[in-house]
């Protein structure tokens, strides 16, 4: 519980093919660096699983990395569209990708469920929309005092939770502060997870607004400054705008995303 | 004074905000309407961004919905489940602003595919992020669209968020709670539902469109109300308050 | 929203005759004062909704404000039974008590689903307990995925929740911090709420720890320094750990109990 | 070295959290044990407290559960409806720590009500509180009861907390994911649950006791291990710490 390893260790330990996988971070502490080492390692058929699919995915889906996306929005915020993942949908490239598409309620429910040790949550959602004819991880139940048919959505449950923390003391507790979006339910419903982190100190002092996930519920962590950019890390830098900006050139057009990802995240190390 | 399209738009649907408490603010020109109406017309609204900030009161415009300075400057930070089920969902939020890729008479928003079919569509779109539960619960919806034939068709071609559905009674059948859009906010006008039949309703024009402009830019026969107004044109206050905020955010 | 009132006229204008109340705080920052307040006035037939009845609502079941109570412990914290409860229970004194009996883990997920617009809560619960035979707010409900089945609480939505927090600012945002209990679900599910506060400052720095209910889904803020008194307010005062042990003897006899709610109750203001 | 039977009592709970991770513990003697453990057997021991304490690390025992320094001294605080959704229920919590006024041979547990009817008893119990979700999700239980006829009884009054229900497969049958109660620890010796009948059966005797006082203190026809042990009496180090802890707390 909650071993310090290097990033490449912790990846190769820790998320395998076909895995399915969360990496999480509502725009704030994405673990970008994870998932470009996951590219690295040449994952194959990983169902990736995110409220917002955002650069990060889109890198991996462009890699070959996913068979599947569990999502809710995908896309480039602020920016637009999220060209490798359309690509993927929309002809195939590099690889056919599954959708399995729900909203951020359902979404964040499911983790909460999972997190929970529930077979499924319950919600108002969904209810008119055409989500209900093509998800098929969506169905309703009936609240036994009233009658009232309400939104079902299983527990999400990955074999692996991927989150980026500002930093982790010696004995594993992780500190995150600032919009701390899913995570905790993301690495509470996984099997295993790993955190990368800023730094490690000797003792987390409190801070407002901070949540502590204690070392006995995390399996690794991965010391890697900058590992959630171009998103930001509340305290530590600022969010690239212009690297998500850029993205939509890079990714629009195949050779450019194939030569970006050589030069950028295959090349590296 | 001159300004554009996009500047009445805003500024139309920073006023809409005057006496309300609550909003739910997505990225973009929600974002922008909600953030200029916090500093001319309703100094105490509250913007919840489903990124978990409640009370956030960004000095410049966000490039996403969990910039920094959201949680910064908010009076609350909860958890993204938390934002779902215990401020959305109960009904809490008095105006969820929302945009999409096509609309139609109803209300009804598409942000999800375009053409061809579901498993295999021309355009594939974000999706439905927190859109349908903002459409379902917030106790009225204001939409913000670009007006084109693209954009306000017959029928969309995925329904993610549900206006008014088929028609009247149907919010009511399908247990939404909130009233559904209220207003509909565009680049030429304001459309409004009929109390009746729910469709919606040219009820205002921009200064300097004229009505020709906006039944060429409708997908479907444009019912129109019988007397037309016209929205005042920004002061050069809310111009100037505008471009600040836009300047500023684009540094 | 959020009017700054007397404690007395706070009461006065929210809590009526019959109304559900639930008076939250798990442990630290109980709303005494208010209970007693409660009592000042006179109120009748009450359904008392909390966790744990401690003190205060051995108080207010004594006092005779008490037709119903909804609940999950109802002891004396560390020292024993709490007497006026029982004699309500066990000889109907001053009124028979109704009980409608959970665990905690029902009673916070009741308020959770109150608080989440839902009409009821899913959990792993109660299951083999004689509190299904009791118990009617209590069901199951089979998940729509795996079909296994689980308990079904319905929500819990008082009428009005009274809590006390540490302080609030002026526009009636209110802080409170330490152990936070249930007290957001229970003014969140509430339809109308009470918070009694230890001061009003000009405005709420970030604390480690701290929550924030904001003034838009609060009803009434009422200084009342030393309002948690017996129990304790992190940063302010500490447990009061005799007046609970003392309370054992007074409370044990009609009499004394009597007595002492004349002069420190009611005989006070 | 002289000690009371409480002192061996709390000593052998203390001694039994040897090894494990987590703990979610009561007042009175379960946490004057898991803090004995923490200070002695288990240094990294994490106590959680249904209050919201995670990693709690007081210096004295806490009066009640919910106390300032249960708080200030936690890695990390949160709400009950999160202790109890999140951290009890999926089963990440090791041990489980509770008493009861009453309690039968399959470890099933009473703090509801004795005698009378459930409606009309002869004596309310505080109730339930945490205690049916602890037993039914922790991956083991360990019981702290004083042992008397009183206690120890064929048939408790009130079910309010499943040990073994009626016996074997009836956990599984009931759905409740944890393994039930490993160990009962009295103050006159151990019992264990027979890994077929389900049945607690006395395995060791504390020091100074004899078997014929424990059958005498047990309400139904106590079954008794082949080889009884011998619980190792309390060292001077585990006595001197106790009693510290003790002497500390009533300040």
């Amino acid at each position: 519980m909650a071993e310090l390893v290097g990033l490449a260790e912790g990846i190769a330990a820790l998320v395998h093919d076909g895995d399915t996988i969360a990496l999480e971070g509502f725009t704030h502490l994405i673990p970008v660096a994870a998932g470009q080492e996951i590219i690295r390692q040449g994952r194959r058929d990983l169902t990736l699983a995110r409220m917002t699919p955002d650069i990060v995915y889109d890198q991996m889906i462009g890699a070959g990395c996913a068979r599947r996306l569990v999502f809710a929005w995908g896309g480039n915020p602020g920016v637009g569209s999220l060209h490798r993942l359309r690509d993927a949908v929309e002809h195939g490239w590099p690889a056919p990708l599954e959708l399995e598409e729900h909203s951020h309620a359902g979404m964040a429910n499911r983790y909460a469920a999972g997190a929970s040790g529930l077979p499924f949550a319950v919600l108002r959602g969904y209810t008119g929309t055409d989500l209900v004819r093509h998800t098929t991880t969506l169905s309703t139940v009936t609240c036994p005092f009233t009658g009232e048919v309400l939104a079902a959505v299983p527990a999400l449950n990955p074999d692996v939770a991927v989150i980026h923390a500002q930093r982790a003391d010696r004995r594993g507790n992780v500190q995150l502060w600032g919009i701390t979006g899913v995570q905790k339910e993301a690495v509470l419903a996984a099997k295993r997870s790993l955190v990368t982190v800023e730094e490690v100190v000797d003792a987390l002092d409190r801070r407002p607004g901070a949540i502590v996930l204690p070392w006995w519920v995390v399996t690794a962590i991965a010391v890697t400054p900058g590992g959630a950019r171009p998103s930001y890390a509340q305290g530590y830098y600022d969010r690239d705008n212009r690297y998500y900006r850029d993205w939509d050139a890079i990714s629009r057009d195949r050779d450019s995303f194939t030569g970006w990802l050589d030069r950028h995240v295959v090349g590296v190390r | 004074m001159t300004f554009t399209a996009e500047e009445v738009m805003t500024v139309a649907a920073a006023r809409a905000l005057v006496g309300r408490t609550s909003c739910f603010v997505g990225i973009g020109l929600p974002s922008t309407a909600a953030n200029l109406a916090r500093r001319l017309h309703a100094p105490d609204l509250v913007l919840v961004y489903e990124s978990g900030a409640i009370g956030a009161k960004p000095a410049r415009l966000p490039l996403s919905i969990g910039d920094g300075e959201l949680a910064e400057t908010a009076d609350a930070v909860v958890s993204v489940p938390e934002i779902f089920n215990y401020w959305l969902q109960p009904g809490r939020i008095d105006v969820g602003f929302l945009s999409a890729a096509q609309l139609d008479r109803f209300g009804n928003l598409n942000t999800t595919v375009v053409g061809g079919d579901y498993r295999h569509p021309q355009t594939r779109l974000p999706g439905a992020g927190g859109a349908p539960e903002i459409a379902a619960a917030c106790r009225e919806v204001i939409l913000i669209v670009r007006q084109s034939r693209r954009t306000f068709v017959e029928r969309v071609d995925f329904v993610t968020s549900v206006g008014f559905g088929a028609g009247p009674g149907d919010r009511e059948r399908l247990g939404l709670h909130g009233r559904g859009p209220g207003l509909v906010i565009t680049d030429l006008g304001v459309l409004e539902p009929d109390p009746t039949s729910c469709e919606l309703t040219l009820t205002r024009l921009h200064p300097g469109v004229d009505l020709a402009a906006v039944t060429a830019a409708t997908g479907w026969r444009l019912a129109v109300a019988p007397e037309l107004g016209v929205t005042p044109e920004p002061t050069a206050d809310e111009l100037a308050v505008l471009r600040d905020l836009v300047e500023r955010s684009s540094r």
